[in-house]
């Protein structure tokens, strides 16, 4: 089967030979392995071409190893199970693994839209600013062209059948990057007893260590990853995440780490019940960090650097070792550092032929330059790579000999056959998460990389990331970190012997940015920097040109490092361009801003379980079930769920409501308002406190007596409303809206603890413990004494707006005579637990009053035929008591919370708003809610306002329909004829009237 | 996410608590003896400095205390928190902040 | 300034593209201007624009302490809408609206003002009243609106979530069909590029650290590259409001909080209007690009850093999939912050200020993208005339004193 | 395993899903017959203590984020707010002694058994499956028997307590968020 795999190397590898699989990409069938990715297969199969550039069409292939790849950007997967933009170089493969290439039409292979890249210059950064101007109506059509070219992968057509959770976790140390630096880091630290965390992105542990061939302490260094990963697991509190990378870095130290859990055929083999996790979104606290996130290779840029066989030295040199996979026959090698010397050893000892290195710098290498001469591979130094031929694929390489002089021309004059060049230009470290948390950077001229400079939060950097680039130096300065993170801690750190590592000293970088041409940087081929979205150098210079000189401005001018892998590839090539094409240094340039996410994270994965029916918790009174099985519709209000209506016998809503309606006013209804808020107010201070923030004289009250309150904000508007009950001198109880009720308690509490914590007053909240049962009609009492009352509950005993303990139906309550719907009732408040038991009992014994349960919407006709308002509807945040004609509730002989607000000029006006009844002229037309009012019909735009519609219902009582509305100088204009307006509707005219529409006097309430 | 310091609980993550504003602004004793301008003041106008601030969180899924916290808005770093009924020290330095690079 | 053509970028292609000229100059400060705007977002260059443009005031400097466009103009989710419930609000938010419907020609400069609709998801009986008010008052002031049922949404925007089970069920939106985006950058840029080419000086890497007031009355302003002098300033400076008050000796009626936005990986086009919906908290577009670009909520303690808190992103990317659960396994590519100057009742100061030829434009908060080109519009004529315009007028530091507040923000729970 | 119930409660319902989602490493079961009560007073005020700990028979924790045991479970909820934990028969009596002892006192005492819901979780995965929505520091270390915290789980407020080493912990919640937090336990709850 191996027969496919023309590129896939005899022995070797971290690939498991006895577990071959299929996959395919484009359609087509694939053999490869467990252990590969898909980049690794598809190299292994002779796959070359995976795509096309953004913006040009260019062909594109494979150019790195891991999360710095810009072409490889992969369709996985159909339907729900799709899976867009996945960088081949990090999927892992797996079993009948389907994969697609994202760009090119109608194929990766012929796309049409490669003309593009002939208009390459027409297309220069920025170049639809400067045009699709004209004529104006047009820039709907060229957007609507430009758009169908957007994007990479294509969102799943259906809901993700993936399960996603969140895990809350503390650590004394977090280490990201599990290579050798990250690896000793947290040896160091877990032998010295902290609580660890290592997190690395990889499947398996060990960084740059799977893709070479070092060794430590003379045996393969895998061997020692090994030991070092097995007495990692062995310890109690430390916690190894592979496939877990750290995306965020966050301030206090919190940090981000999305775990992929399983991979996408197993989590489907288990059925959606059984569904494993898919992703796991850690949220680390930890003490102290080290950052071992290792380094990323830099490209070099010279002309048509683009093309698929073009290829990061350690990116091959990773193929090679660790999925025994050979890129390529022939090679080329051009480099302006030592490393690549070793791919080139690679490639010879994995049986390429290396045509030749081509070493920038006129020295050539150090030590390793020895080996490299010995197995014969011609090293051409002092010269460059300026040009190489190959479309579809690299075919030579066009060499010039360079003086080092950067902006040179050069001649080239010697032309090698190639189909594969593997570059270097250097590493930099990835300073990332360093960045994300606030950390400096630093320029270092003789290693030509930024460096992590002074960190802001409790962190250090170790190894690659720190510009160490040997092993050894690596080990070492993780042994360092690890240790210096304990210290921090208070701990004492161990003795660990460095392993020994055995490499020669190298030759410094020289450096080469931008590789010289035989034409100007503005004539040349193009030279990418940005493969992804096809930013180039002259990109870079036109943009300067241009006068978009700050590097931000470059990046959101030519998208340099904009695209999804986020500059990890291109981004310090160009900032260096950029310096040298400012001739500023590059360190007075500096970098754009490191955000995360480090690299993408499923929208899924961020959400965790918090969606569908988690999404936000659905609040249930204790009599929700007995709703449920009456079949009411549920309102959603806050996070309450409230029936809505009970219709009966297949009722719509507004034949249930009349219903209820009538029922509560001819005989009796029952409503469960156990939403409403409650706190028990208690101390020698209550009355002084409660006279503080309610607008009336609460000191009049007598025990036993209630009153209706409202709270005002500092701004006068009213906040809540509510009852208030004095239970005895030093003992209130209060009630809330549904919406208000935690809200309340939170601003009574902020006043007592911040600004008079002198006065000596408890408050403790009842919401949950009381259920609240709204017994509402004319026969009510009736309907209490009968279920057995053992207080008397005649008009004298009781009266109105009063409060009393009784036991009813042998079940303590407390009775108050208070009433929403202007008919005489009782709201029963109860322990939540026993509120079915009463409530069954009530329905049974009321069946000889035809006892009717109503919901919130009767609750709210009932109201507003009373002219009661509900806070939040009849009000917003602009309406003050006044605006509601309720002065008889504001207190002259005191201040409270609002009062001064008042007396502001723009309270005091007599045209704000105030609370009306309308009737329609017509009679039978229900307004719309929401309706705006105006003066007269026929108007032009802007149509002068005067008010709005807050409540309209269909009275069955009353026999028509009513409003409420807020109406400028609404309350002397009784009489007066408005019309709404409701959008794409006749005018309706209207006819201002007294809110109380129904029993105004009271009379019904008070027997 | 801030690990806020609850004078009584300790350490917490910030999604316990809530945000109370600034700090110190103590309700007028006479509101009737103010100004509108000078209500004003006390109503909306608030000192928003970049850099220490003293501010009040509650612990609201906890122990229900609200407290003052001294913070630094531009690198969240917090000085201290104390209870109401302690006296607050004095800032160090209550000068703004000098431009910092990606704040 | 040359001007931008199809025909001109053929030309220049022809010449390698060689001889383009600098969008806006880089003169070095002036000693003294006629006016100064502090902040070079968009609405500081919008200002000076329309200063030099219709009031021919042209020796104006824009001095911008880092590089233009760097502030909340360039970090927002560039929703463009004028459906405000207020009239005074709509009014001024539609005069933006007119004007970015010719900006693109006016400026010279495509700034892709993209206008594919922009919806607000109503999800209870509240939201739903809310919706017909507002839209019905957009209406009466001209405004374009509607009001959109459930089964029209579940066919314009394909894979939104419309099940009646839903957590948060849809009930309706409201939808302005002339709302739309445009392209950030490129705002700040057209501006600077039209401002400059009238004479306007833009001044980067040049922040204000002090203002001179003499006499109650501001006579320059001292910066990391010097003092300026002028007697007429106009502070536009989003977050940092309050810092340059404080610079006058004066306080405002304004907090600054993180906001923050993410984007996804580019994808396919999926989505051609805007969404948005305060109960839920999320709101998202798609760029021409392909990125789902998508608005967080704002950080409720004060900041001054351009990034936020985690949980708010969570809570973001919650709201979206509930919206759509086919972006679940979309990828969040990158998020920022921004810093917003919120006012209490979560609308713009435009207004003189009790030292003389000071004036400030801010507290646009989470919302004040849209307005860039109104908000440049009426501060200029606010600043060349020591008047307000009839249409900011409202938008004076008196309303704090008076209580004529524009409350929009009892309104609309978010304002982007 | 649960207490026998006397009267039917409302709860049980939301259960059912919770409880069995029970598996190994992780037992959820509801308490029933539980009676809380609240307590407020200023623990400066050495006599009103004492007044209460008499009746109660025990002391009140002061040390923030403790219960103590006992006769009866006293959780610090705040620095002069305790839960205490009873059986739901005898909470009345005890809100009556406890009211009369306190009379004359700065204090408040509340019936609160009808708003609470309690559940006991345990098993060796129970710190896991809790770390899935709250962000206490669960290390047995750190939250060791005799410690209780009011912190967040999910988007409900809770309650919780480490009982034993098992670790058994107890989750108090108001009763309104049953329903949703005994769904999220059930979903937490898998592997
Ligand atoms: C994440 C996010 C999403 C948003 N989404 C939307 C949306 O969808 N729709 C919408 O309409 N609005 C939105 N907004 C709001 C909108 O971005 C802003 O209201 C608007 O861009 C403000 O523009 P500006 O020009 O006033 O401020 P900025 O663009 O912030 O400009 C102010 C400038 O002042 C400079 N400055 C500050 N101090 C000094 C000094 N001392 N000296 C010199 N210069 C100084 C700053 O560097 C900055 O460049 C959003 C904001 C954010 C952060
Ligand atoms: N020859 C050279 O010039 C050269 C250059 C660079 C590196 N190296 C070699 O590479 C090795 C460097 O060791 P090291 O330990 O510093 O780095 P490393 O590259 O070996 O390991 C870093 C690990 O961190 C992971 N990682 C990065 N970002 C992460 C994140 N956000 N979350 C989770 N994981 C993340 C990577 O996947 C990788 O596995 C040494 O062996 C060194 O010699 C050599
Ligand atoms: C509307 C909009 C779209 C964006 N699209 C992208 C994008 O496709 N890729 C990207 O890397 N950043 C994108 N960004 C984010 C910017 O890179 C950057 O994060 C943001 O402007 C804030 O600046 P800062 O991160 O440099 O502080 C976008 C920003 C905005 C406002
Ligand atoms: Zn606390």
């Amino acid at each position: 089967m191996a027969a496919g795999q023309a590129n896939r190397l005899p022995r070797g590898g971290r690939i498991d030979r006895s577990r071959p699989l299929r996959f395919s990409f484009d359609g087509k069938s694939y053999a490869g392995y467990a252990g590969d990715t898909l980049a690794s297969a598809l190299l292994a199969n002779g796959v070359s071409l995976l795509g096309r550039s953004f913006k040009l069409r260019r062909p594109r292939g494979i150019v790195g190893g891991g999360a710095e790849e810009p072409n490889a950007v992969m369709q996985v997967g159909e339907g729900a199970a799709a899976r867009p933009n996945l960088l081949a170089t990090q999927v892992e493969l797996e079993p009948g693994l389907a994969a697609r290439a994202t760009r090119g039409w109608p194929s990766t292979r012929f796309d049409i839209g490669a003309a593009l890249d002939s208009f390459g210059r027409i297309l220069g950064a920025g170049f639809y600013y400067k045009t699709f101007k004209y004529p104006r109506a047009w820039w709907k059509l060229y957007e609507h062209f430009i758009r169908r070219a957007a994007g990479f992968g294509k969102a799943p057509d259906s809901p993700d059948p993936d399960r996603y959770e969140h895990r809350n976790a503390h650590c004394d140390v977090l280490v990201a990057g599990g290579g050798p630096a990250g690896l000793m880091a947290a040896l160091t630290a877990a032998r010295a007893g902290a609580r660890v965390i290592l997190a690395d992105d990889d499947v398996e542990f060990g960084g740059s260590l799977l893709a070479g061939g070092d060794a430590i302490d003379g045996a393969p260094a895998m061997d020692w990853v090994a030991g070092a990963v097995a007495e990692l697991r062995e310890m109690p509190d430390c916690r190894l995440l592979s496939r877990g990378t750290v995306f965020g870095y966050h301030d206090h130290n919190f940090l981000t780490i999305v775990q992929r859990c399983v991979q996408e055929a197993d989590a489907a083999a288990q059925g959606p019940a059984r569904r494993p996790v898919a992703e796991r979104l850690w949220r680390v606290r930890a003490k102290r960090v080290v950052l071992a996130q290792g380094a990323f290779e830099r490209p070099l840029v010279f002309c048509n650097n683009d093309r698929p066989g073009v290829m990061l030295a350690s990116a091959v040199s990773g193929y090679i070792h660790r999925h025994a996979v050979l890129p390529g026959r022939r090679a080329v090698v051009f480099t302006n550092n030592d490393s690549a010397y070793r791919t080139a050893i690679d490639l010879a000892g994995a049986g390429a032929e290396v045509a030749a290195i081509v070493d920038s710098r006129p020295g050539g290498a150090g030590a390793i330059g020895q080996r490299v001469k010995e197995l014969g591979i011609p090293v051409l130094a002092g010269h460059v790579v300026s040009d190489v031929s190959g479309r579809r694929r690299v075919r030579g390489a066009g060499i010039a000999r360079w003086t080092g002089e950067p902006w040179s021309a050069v001649e080239i004059t010697l032309r090698i056959d190639c189909d594969l060049l593997a570059v270097s230009g250097g590493f930099s470290p990835a300073v990332h998460l360093h960045s994300q948390a606030g950390g400096k950077l630093e320029w270092d001229e003789s290693q030509l990389c930024f460096l992590p400079g002074e960190a802001r939060q409790p962190h250090d950097s170790a190894g690659a990331g720190n510009g160490k680039l040997s092993l050894g130096d690596c080990l070492a300065d993780g042994l360092r970190a690890g240790k210096a993170a304990v210290e921090a801690l208070g701990l004492n750190p161990p003795e660990i012997e460095i392993p020994a590592t055995n490499e020669s000293p190298a030759a410094p970088i020289k450096a080469l940015w931008r590789v010289p041409a035989a034409k100007d940087a503005d004539r040349c081929p193009k030279q990418f920097i940005d493969f992804q979205n096809d930013t180039t150098v002259a990109d870079i210079r036109l943009a300067v040109r241009e006068g978009y000189r700050n590097v931000e401005h470059v990046k959101r001018y030519t998208a340099l490092g904009f695209g999804t892998d986020q500059g990890k590839l291109g981004n310090i090539n160009g900032m260096a361009v950029l310096a040298e094409t400012l001739g500023k240094p590059i360190p007075e340039v500096g970098t754009t801003t490191f955000r995360p996410a480090y690299t993408p994270v499923r929208f899924g994965a961020g959400a965790g379980e918090s969606v569908g029916a988690l999404y936000d918790p659905v609040r249930k009174t204790a009599l929700h079930q007995w709703h449920e099985a009456a079949g009411a519709p549920m309102e959603v209000v806050g996070q309450w769920h409230r029936p809505r209506y009970f219709p009966r016998n297949g009722e719509d809503l507004h034949a249930a409501v009349a219903r209820e309606c009538l029922a509560v006013r001819n005989s009796v209804g029952i409503m469960d308002a156990s939403t409403l808020g409650k706190i028990d107010v208690r101390g020698p201070d209550a009355v002084n406190f409660l006279e503080r923030v309610y607008t009336h004289n609460v000191d009049r009250m007598k025990p036993g007596r209630c009153a209706y309150g409202i709270l005002l904000g500092e701004d006068g508007m009213v906040m809540d409303d509510g009852v208030m009950a004095r239970l005895a001198e030093d003992r209130f109880y209060l009630t809330t809206t549904t919406g208000g009720a935690a809200q309340v308690l939170d601003w009574l509490e902020k006043w007592l603890q911040t600004e008079w914590p002198e006065l000596e007053v408890w408050l403790t909240s009842l919401t949950e413990q009381f259920s609240t049962l709204a017994v509402a009609g004319p026969n009510s009492r009736a309907l209490l004494e009968k279920l057995g009352c053992d207080i008397p509950l005649d008009r004298e005993s009781f009266p109105f707006m009063h409060v009393r303990t009784a036991n009813l139906a042998g079940m303590p309550v407390s009775l108050f005579r208070v009433s929403f719907s202007g008919e005489l009732a009782f709201e029963i408040n109860i322990a939540s637990g026993l509120a079915p038991d009463l409530w069954r009992k009530l329905m049974d014994v009321g069946r000889e009053f035809e006892l009717t349960p109503y919901g919130t919407e009767t609750m709210h006709v009932l109201r507003a035929e009373k002219g009661f308002v509900i806070v939040g509807q009849d009000t917003d945040g602009s309406v003050t008591p006044v605006d509601l004609g309720m002065n008889w509730l504001l207190s002259k002989e005191k201040d409270f919370l609002g009062k001064r607000s008042l007396a502001r000029p723009d309270c005091l006006r007599a045209d704000r708003k105030q609370l009306v009844g309308l009737l329609s002229r017509a009679g039978c037309t229900v307004i719309p809610e929401g309706a705006q009012l105006i003066e007269r019909t026929g108007q032009r735009a802007p149509v002068p306002m005067c008010g709005h519609v807050t409540s309209s219902y269909h009275s069955a009582s009353l026999g028509h329909p009513i409003a409420l509305a807020l109406v400028a100088g609404g309350r002397g204009r009784r009489g007066e004829t408005l019309f709404a307006a409701p959008p794409g509707r006749e005018p309706i005219a209207v006819e201002i009237v007294s809110p109380a529409f129904y029993d105004p006097k009271g009379g019904r309430q008070h027997v | 996410m801030l690990l806020i310091e609850c004078p009584w609980c300790g350490p917490r993550a910030e999604t316990e608590f809530s945000y109370g504003g600034e700090a110190g602004i103590p309700r007028p004793a006479d509101p009737d003896a103010l100004s509108d301008a000078e209500w004003a003041d006390y109503l909306f106008y608030r000192s928003n400095p970049r850099g220490a601030h003293r501010e009040l969180w509650n612990h609201a899924q906890g122990c229900r205390r609200w407290f003052v916290v001294e913070r630094d808005t531009v690198t969240n770093r917090i000085a201290g928190s104390f209870r109401l009924d302690e006296t607050v020290p004095v800032p160090a330095s209550a000068a703004e902040k000098q431009p910092e690079q990606g704040d | 300034m040359n001007r931008y053509s199809a025909f001109g970028l053929l030309r220049n292609a022809l010449s390698h593209n060689r001889n383009w000229r600098t969008a806006w100059r880089s003169p070095e400060p002036e000693k003294s201007y006629d006016a100064i705007i502090v902040g070079g977002g968009g609405h500081g260059l919008a200002t000076a624009y329309y200063l030099a443009k219709e009031h021919g005031i042209r020796n104006v400097a824009v001095l911008e302490k880092g590089w233009i466009g760097g502030g909340n103009t360039g970090r927002n989710t560039t929703i463009v809408r004028s459906n405000y419930l207020w009239t005074e609000a709509a009014l001024l938010y539609e005069k933006s609206m007119q004007l970015w419907e010719g900006l693109s020609q006016d400026l010279n400069y495509n700034v892709m003002f993209s206008q594919r609709g922009v919806y607000n998801l109503g999800h209870s009986l509240q939201d739903m009243r809310d919706i017909e008010r507002r839209v019905n008052a957009n209406r009466l002031n001209g405004i374009d609106a509607e009001v959109v049922g459930t089964a029209e949404l579940g066919k314009a925007i394909p894979h939104l979530n419309i099940s009646p089970g839903a957590r948060y069920p849809v009930l309706g939106a409201s939808l302005q069909r002339r709302g739309g985006v445009a392209r950030h950058d490129a705002v700040a840029w057209g501006f600077a590029r039209a401002a400059d080419a009238l004479g306007v000086d833009i001044i980067e890497q040049c922040q204000v650290t002090g203002i001179d007031v003499s006499g109650g009355k501001a006579v320059g302003v001292q910066t990391t590259r010097g003092p300026i002098a002028s007697d007429r300033i106009g502070v536009v400076v989003a977050g940092h409001a309050g810092v340059l008050a404080r610079m006058a000796g004066l306080r405002l009626p304004i907090e600054s909080h993180p906001l923050q936005a993410f984007v996804s990986e580019p994808i396919r086009p999926v989505l051609d209007t805007v969404v948005m919906s305060g109960a839920v908290h999320g709101y998202i577009s798609q760029s021409d690009k392909g990125e789902l670009v998508i608005g967080a909520g704002v950080d409720p303690y004060n900041g001054y850093g351009q990034r936020g808190s985690f949980p708010v992103i969570e809570h973001a990317l919650q709201a979206i999939v509930e919206l759509f659960p086919v972006f679940s396994r979309v990828r969040m590519l990158r998020l920022w912050g921004g810093i917003v100057d919120v006012a209490p009742d979560a609308c713009p100061i435009l207004s003189k200020t009790p030292v003389g030829g000071l004036y400030f434009n801010c507290g646009w908060g989470t919302g004040g993208f849209k307005a860039t080109p109104g908000s440049g519009w009426v501060f200029a004529h606010t600043m060349a005339h020591d008047e307000a315009h009839e249409l900011n007028a409202p938008f004076s530091l008196e309303r704090f004193s008076t209580g004529a507040l524009v409350d929009e923000h009892g309104a609309a729970a978010v304002a982007h | 395993m649960s207490e026998r119930i006397a009267r039917p409660h409302g709860l049980e319902a939301f259960f059912g899903a919770a409880e069995s989602a029970s598996r190994d490493g992780v037992e959820i079961a509801l308490l029933k017959n539980r009676g809380f009560l609240n307590l407020r007073l200023d623990p400066r005020r050495e006599r009103t203590v004492k007044a209460a700990e008499e009746v109660l028979g025990q002391d009140l924790p002061l040390a923030a984020n403790s219960f103590s045991g006992g006769k009866r479970r006293v959780y610090w909820l705040g620095p002069d707010e305790w839960l205490l934990e009873t059986g739901a028969e005898e909470a009345g009596a005890l809100r009556g002694e406890l009211e009369a002892a306190l009379a004359g006192h700065h204090a408040a005492v509340n019936d609160v058994s009808g708003g609470q819901a309690t559940l006991r979780l345990g098993g060796p995965e129970a710190r896991t499956m809790l770390s899935k929505g709250c962000t206490l520091d669960l290390h047995p270390r750190e939250f060791a028997p005799g410690q209780c915290a009011r912190t967040g789980l999910a988007r409900a407020t809770v309650l919780l307590a480490c009982i034993d080493e098992a670790p058994t912990f107890t989750l108090i919640v108001a009763r309104s968020f049953a329903d949703y937090l005994c769904r999220w336990l059930a979903n937490a709850a898998r592997p």
